[in-house]
């Protein structure tokens, strides 16, 4: 079965490493939190200027002044520092950040990433995601492995506008965890009950199946 | 009076100025840390044709999104818009230009225009639409674009607590884009909570110092939250 | 133990994989500021062939200067050197390169460095010797020359107070390069007056994240004084 | 009869003005602190990262860890910041600095300097002087109008190598106050009992002489 929203988060936290600073994209990427490892610290930067981001607040706690990068009230953990966005951004995009989660629309066997715009749709902005992906060494991006219509997002070619050219190595879909080299996605590990086939039939892009492929276990 | 004396008494004096198509620069993110007072004189002012640098645009009745109703915004330069429906409505009707540029990049760029540096190389956006007609070049194996600065006429920035000298503290993360700001306005206004007098500042704790500032006034803020997020406590 | 915290117990640890050949950044301005004991311990260590991107190169027989005495230093990089006898003598022996790179020119490559910033243009030493073989580019009217970032293999910084974390800050003019050197070292190392608990600094008024900061140790320090100039009480 | 020191430092003070922020260079510039005319107040800036440089501090004050530029022991002012050298000049690059004095060997009717190297000796290094020229746009250089072999200082090109180029508008020497502009010095201003002529004759580069020049008075 394809896994969960909490499963994927789950499966990303183990990623993580005690004493990593971690930035977590906006939905999926931030429940993560949620399921940091025994005996594992990592601290969380915020790009609007946070590093060390605690939970939400108590309602006693909310501060107008105190937001994350989604724009949500939080918290500062101990320890943490507040700085203004260019020193946020020397952190990001001179590669101190150890671990960037981020969602995306597509991604393909050349690490290219796609998940700013849709042309036709209205156009937001990239906020930080160019910055994040262009800066990071080590980047999971999180993702349905296809659409509800069964195209697949793991493509040859980014058909959308890229945020980032080569820079992603690793990809957690609903189906599959998979790293990108060598012009293809290498496929790790399956979700509990997802056959190697259906993985085949939905990548678009180049796929190297190993002999064996784990399946994913969850507590 | 110290010439050094920066404090103004009213926003008609700390806005006194600025013309319609001049460029501002201003602080804040999301609703956080932004100059919300001033933001309502320029509404007053009833200024036009005006190019903001901002990382974003405001909600449709606070922020930014108030110099909307007017039309009095050409273009916005930010790297996330349209938390609103005015804005949308303008900027497919064409009458509003955006250059979307990625939030450090834009960070940046205000650092390097208070700075004196004209452009800077970032691997940012390379390969990308926000790369498409600017230089690339490679250092060590790697693409780089170049990316030029941005100084304004005006800067406006919210800070905390400011002393009379212009030396200006911020609080908590609504830091974020105001110190930059700050430093790359021709005119520099910046709104705080409090006024104190020189050396009440712990000289090693100043975030901006009052050689980038121009014009100080003491405000009341509605400090609006976007996003109210709590935990059981 | 949290995998945040950053406290060495000896300075042989302090400096544990350096090598000779390295690169190493160093903060201070004079005397002041600087990491004397970690330039003991590459002092007590013999590591040969390094070059140090540092403003000044100590004197005789303090700071960086020590390093002279066995030959140790390869290049420097620095806007001003030569408050000492041997640094002259190997000077002009061709035993020590030295590249001469303006003050704020010297800063800003430290800072481009540690930003992730492989290159930037400033006016500063367009149409000196500074200038000879970079290349010159206009922007609005003006001519500019593109300098490069520079990263070390170490960087050794002098701070006041870290906590556990590595979060720093410092006290007074002491400041000077440090912050930038901090951000530029693949391993950057601290050795501060007072080390405490994470939570005890205020979050606003570290000066260095503790992101940037590999190992911190706690030291205690001559802090020799270049220049005594009094008035009278 | 040529100027003194402190008649350079006096003459130097009146181009000061109210709420000027100031950078002095080592030597005769940071005399000028001494003759601050009354009703201004001045902000030293020194480069090493002060902004607000008070007097010298009391035996009782001395502090290791505040320092000017020039290396000595100083006091903050009140109302001071203090930062890092990159925030210093990018102060002074940006130009925010009103007034930069500082000492020259040479300067020539292209507003080129040469302050740091003479080619032969022993070269020390630029320090931030080359910064501060490329900075601001308000400078005053000081320096002896000739050697003391008589040979000009003030030239048609600068023989030493450059500190900048095309930056310095005004010079004052022991001898004159001259501007800048459209390749020549224009001499604005005699020290008291020179004559014009010897100012013509210690001028290499071309001289602009107006009608009356006045000559400075000191009190």
């Amino acid at each position: 079965m394809a896994l969960s929203r909490e499963q994927i988060a789950q499966r990303i936290a183990r990623e993580l490493e005690d004493g990593f600073y971690v930035n977590l994209g906006i939905g999926i990427p931030t429940l993560v939190a949620n399921y940091i490892p025994e005996g594992i610290e990592v601290m969380l930067q915020s790009e609007n200027g946070l590093l060390g981001m605690g939970p939400f607040p108590t309602e006693d706690e909310i501060d107008a002044d105190m937001i994350n990068a989604g724009k949500q009230t939080v918290t500062a953990a101990t320890g943490a520092s507040i700085f203004s966005s260019a020193e946020s951004f020397a952190m990001i995009r001179g590669g101190h950040v150890d671990l960037t989660v981020l969602g995306a629309f597509e991604v393909d066997v050349n690490g290219n990433i796609a998940s700013w715009m849709i042309p036709g749709k209205l156009i937001k902005g990239m906020g930080g995601a160019m910055d994040l992906v262009a800066g990071a060494e080590n980047i999971i991006v999180t993702m349905t492995h296809a659409s509800k219509h069964g195209e697949s997002k793991l493509l040859t070619n980014c058909t959308l506008p890229l945020t980032g050219a080569g820079c992603i190595k690793k990809v957690l879909t609903d189906l599959a965890f998979l790293e990108i080299k060598d012009g293809a996605f290498h496929l790790k590990e399956r979700a509990p009950g997802v056959s190697v086939e259906e993985i085949i039939e939905k990548t678009e892009g180049k796929l190297v199946v190993p002999e064996h492929v784990p399946e994913m276990t969850f507590a | 009076m110290s010439g050094f004396n920066k404090v103004v008494n009213s926003y008609e004096e700390a806005m006194a100025g600025l013309e319609d198509g001049m460029t501002v620069i201003a602080g804040g993110f999301g609703l956080c840390g932004i100059p919300e007072n001033l933001i309502a004189q320029i509404r007053k002012m009833g200024t036009k044709e005006l190019t903001f640098v901002s990382n974003n645009c405001g909600v449709d009745d606070f922020g930014l999104g108030i110099l909307l109703v007017d039309r009095q915004i050409k273009k916005m330069i930010s790297s996330y818009v349209g938390e609103n429906a005015l804005f949308e409505k303008q900027l497919l009707a064409g009458e509003l230009e955006v250059e979307l540029t990625p939030q450090g990049t834009l960070a940046e760029k205000m650092r390097a225009g208070g700075a004196g540096i004209p452009a800077f190389y970032t691997a940012t956006g390379y390969g990308t639409p926000v790369g498409e007609g600017k230089e690339v070049r490679e250092f060590n194996g790697r693409k780089y674009i170049m990316e030029e600065s941005i100084t304004g006429d005006f800067a406006i920035v919210k800070g905390w607590k400011a002393d009379t000298y212009g030396n200006v503290i911020y609080r908590d993360t609504a830091q974020n884009f105001n110190p930059m700001a700050a430093t790359a306005g021709k005119i520099t206004v910046v709104e705080v909570e409090e006024i104190v007098q020189p050396g009440e500042l712990k000289p090693t704790e100043i975030h901006t110092p009052g050689i980038y500032v121009n014009r100080v006034i003491k405000g009341s803020f509605e400090k609006r939250i976007e996003q109210r997020t709590v935990r059981q406590s």
